[in-house]
């Protein structure tokens, strides 16, 4: 048993049965979009203190909780491959950095585009959108502290301490925030504490919420499979799979 | 004598030679310790210019002002911190002492805070009598800083060690530290900013000193993981 | 169904500029990653294919 | 591994008290590696090293305590005089050691009249004998790990150097040096290691 846990950390098993897990999950996710969008549309009602502006909360939540999600599930494997000392687990982390970088882009600009409308101003320092603009900073930093060292090994796991530092931290900032958020405005509306929920909202939500899953694992895989090739390009296995005349057009 | 068994007085013994060593080292480098220094200070004064001298404005921004020009003035020090070390290969010997490695990355701290951080909160009130902020506050402030500069030494040593050795390290670190640096900054600031208004600031400093607990147990302890990954 | 005509649905109650706003903000962020990958990993496929074929087919 | 190569692969040996191992190899052979790998500073991607029959990795401290490791930069702050640099370097290995048995090391390096002098203004081969001139002190240390001791040095201190490492397995310690001439330790059984590129 031992071993066949090991064989699974080898990149060369994963390539093949990640270039199969992608298809499926995206159109899992494609599937899970359309129907969330469905619901958001043309199920939910019309909120009666907020018009139609709210229906952005189908966008802006999934995102925001993907980023917050993908950046834990980040640090877990960055704390994999620092424990195991596993390459695969750093690759995989860094396969889903990106991913979670452009969902708190998209949670930080729907937020912006739902406070104009609702509170009349582009940029509202609520405590969620501020701890978000802080998560892109911390993603940010992951990112170009990867980029910015040349050795592979050390650049993976200096990545990797940050983000548990980061991470370990973000209970913190985000308490620190939302502390310095009520002093400051008082008992300030929040964003996303959207009036009282009509059952189909929550169910738009959910379901667009799982799409945004669907896309992550999707995305995240297919990155880590270019990771996987870019950094075994000497490897045997990939030059036999690039070997054959057909130059791994079908790989 | 074999040190591995001189126990606690060899560690103490070790502790204080490797705060002396960078004492000594900062008092050969003056000039980078009081570029540090300035900076704060010159950083403080740009803003009345850029504001406006009108005292009632000055009040109001003065704790974010200092507070922030002290986040800068101590991230701009930390290069000196581990970087000249890693070059010279003094760091890999402190990596290979017989002593926990991070009680000896505790000690750098306590030197670069001595160095850096104690000068800030010295001049601080200073400063804070050309933003006419009241007694109060320059009390706030000042005891602020005592507390969260050693935390931004901390946490800036996690930040200065995992950029060891790599090129543009400089804006590296503050892009990984600032982020870090937020809940000290809220609460150092808002600490005056109570003050000043009246309200008591028993709740900032309590926070700031949990802040100083928790980053005094946990980063040394991840520097000294930094510093191994890039001594390897 | 929420809307009498698809030109009430496009309105948006109004607000459409922030409400599509939105959606194409995000649409234009997967494509956009989607089109990123896909070149990162052209050019992987492409170094590997340089990589192998010299030596498989010494001219 | 350093970086994606990998440097050197099933390689065992073991080396007994009073024996030295000299590791030769061309340039980029993987020696300093080796050398860090064997000091816990580089942690092997396979296999692993082991002191009196126990892995280093679990040893940790107790096992750090026991090794002198001079690596390819000589560990020299510039704005410190040798003196300075060698009272701290032994100071932080818990020694205290008097200024008089200081100066003398250093003399005995063929440092005299240059003792207080900023190690900036030194030459490579000079600051080099101030890193060695620790090993004058750690005799009690029985592993020795020198990453190309006798570079920079003239004939007098290749010889210091030579006594001092004789002498050191004399008294059934363990020397591990790369070096690219040819070490004669006479009457010492060497291990050669040949790296190959």
């Amino acid at each position: 048993m031992e071993l066949n846990i090991w064989r699974f950390a080898s990149p060369q098993v994963i390539y093949p049965i990640a270039g199969r897990m992608v298809p499926v999950f995206m159109a899992l996710a494609a599937l899970f979009t359309l129907a969330g969008l469905y619901i958001a549309f043309f199920v939910a009602p019309t909120d009666f203190q907020q018009g139609e502006s709210y229906r952005i909360i189908f966008i802006h939540v999934p995102a925001a909780w993907m980023s917050m999600l993908i950046y834990l599930v980040m640090a877990f494997w960055c704390a994999v491959g620092m424990i195991m000392n596993t390459r695969l687990s750093f690759m995989m982390a860094l396969a889903l950095a990106p991913t979670g970088a452009f969902m708190t882009f998209i949670a930080l600009w729907t937020g912006a585009l739902w406070g104009k409308p609702t509170w009349g101003t582009w940029w509202v320092w609520d405590a969620r959108l501020t701890s978000e603009l802080i998560l892109l900073f911390l993603y940010v930093g992951f990112m170009s502290l990867h980029a910015a060292i040349d050795d592979v090994r050390r650049a993976d796991r200096a990545a990797g301490l940050l983000a548990l530092v980061g991470v370990v931290n973000v209970p913190i900032i985000y308490f620190s925030v939302q502390w310095w958020n009520t002093l400051h405005q008082g008992a300030s509306v929040s964003l996303t504490r959207a009036p009282s929920m009509a059952s189909t909202m929550l169910a738009g939500m959910l379901v667009m919420t799982i799409a945004a899953w669907m896309y992550g694992i999707a995305m995240s895989l297919m990155r880590l499979r270019t990771i996987v090739l870019e950094r075994e390009a000497d490897s045997d296995w990939v030059q036999e799979l690039f070997a054959s005349p057909a130059c791994g057009a079908k790989a | 004598m074999n040190p591995a068994h001189e126990g606690r007085a060899g560690l103490a013994a070790v502790f204080v030679s490797v705060v002396q060593r960078d004492l000594l080292l900062a008092v050969r480098r003056r000039a980078d310790v009081l570029t540090s220094f300035f900076f704060f200070i010159i950083v403080v004064s740009l803003f009345p210019l850029g504001v406006g001298p009108e005292p009632n404005t000055l009040r109001e921004i003065a704790p974010g002002v200092v507070w922030v020009a002290a986040l800068l003035a101590s991230m701009l020090a930390l290069q000196r911190l581990l970087a000249s070390d890693y070059a010279d290969g003094t760091l890999e010997q402190l990596a290979l002492s017989a002593q926990p490695l991070t009680l000896l990355v505790l000690a750098k701290i306590l030197a670069h805070w001595l160095v850096t951080g104690i000068p800030l909160v010295l001049i601080a009130p200073l400063l804070g009598l050309q933003f006419d902020l009241p007694v109060e506050g320059l009390v706030a402030m000042t005891a602020g800083l005592l507390l969260g500069t050693p935390v931004l030494s901390l946490v800036g040593a996690i930040g200065a060690a995992l950029t060891l050795g790599v090129r543009g390290a400089g804006g590296l670190v503050a892009l990984l530290v600032l982020p870090l640096y937020i809940p000290v900054l809220i609460f150092g600031a808002g600490a005056v900013s109570a003050a000043v208004s009246g309200q008591s600031v028993e709740g900032h400093m309590s926070l700031l000193a949990a802040f100083l607990l928790f980053s005094l147990a946990a980063a040394p302890w991840a520097s000294a993981a930094a510093i191994r990954i890039a001594v390897e | 169904m929420n809307w009498g005509s698809a030109a009430e649905f496009f309105a948006m109650g109004g607000y459409a500029t922030y409400v599509w706003g939105s959606y194409a903000v995000s649409v234009l962020v997967i494509v956009g990653e989607l089109l990123l990958h896909g070149r990162r990993r052209r050019t992987c496929l492409r170094r590997l294919g340089r990589r192998v074929r010299p030596e498989k087919n010494p001219s | 591994m350093r970086g994606q190569r990998r440097l050197f692969g099933d390689l065992n040996f073991r080396v007994p008290p009073g024996e030295a191992l000299w590791v030769s190899g061309p340039n980029g052979s993987g020696k300093t590696s080796l050398l860090r790998m064997l000091c816990t500073l580089l942690a092997p991607e396979a296999g692993e090293v082991r002191w009196r029959g126990r892995p280093v990795r679990s040893l940790g401290e107790a096992y750090r305590a026991e090794l002198v490791y001079l690596g390819h930069a000589p560990a020299v702050k510039d704005d410190l005089s040798g003196l300075e640099n060698l009272r701290f370097a032994l100071a932080q290995e818990g020694r205290r050691v008097s200024e008089a048995a200081l100066v003398d090391a250093l003399r005995s390096f063929g440092l005299a009249g240059r003792e207080d002098l900023p190690a900036r203004v030194l030459s490579q081969g000079q600051r080099r004998r101030v890193s060695l001139a620790r090993l004058l002190f750690c005799g009690d240390r029985p592993l020795w790990i020198l990453d190309e001791p006798l570079t920079a040095l003239d004939a007098q201190a290749v010889e210091l150097v030579r006594a001092l490492i004789s002498g050191h397995l004399g008294r059934d310690g363990l020397v591990v040096l790369t070096s690219h001439q040819e070490v004669d330790l006479s009457g010492v059984k060497v291990q050669q290691l040949r790296m190959v590129g």
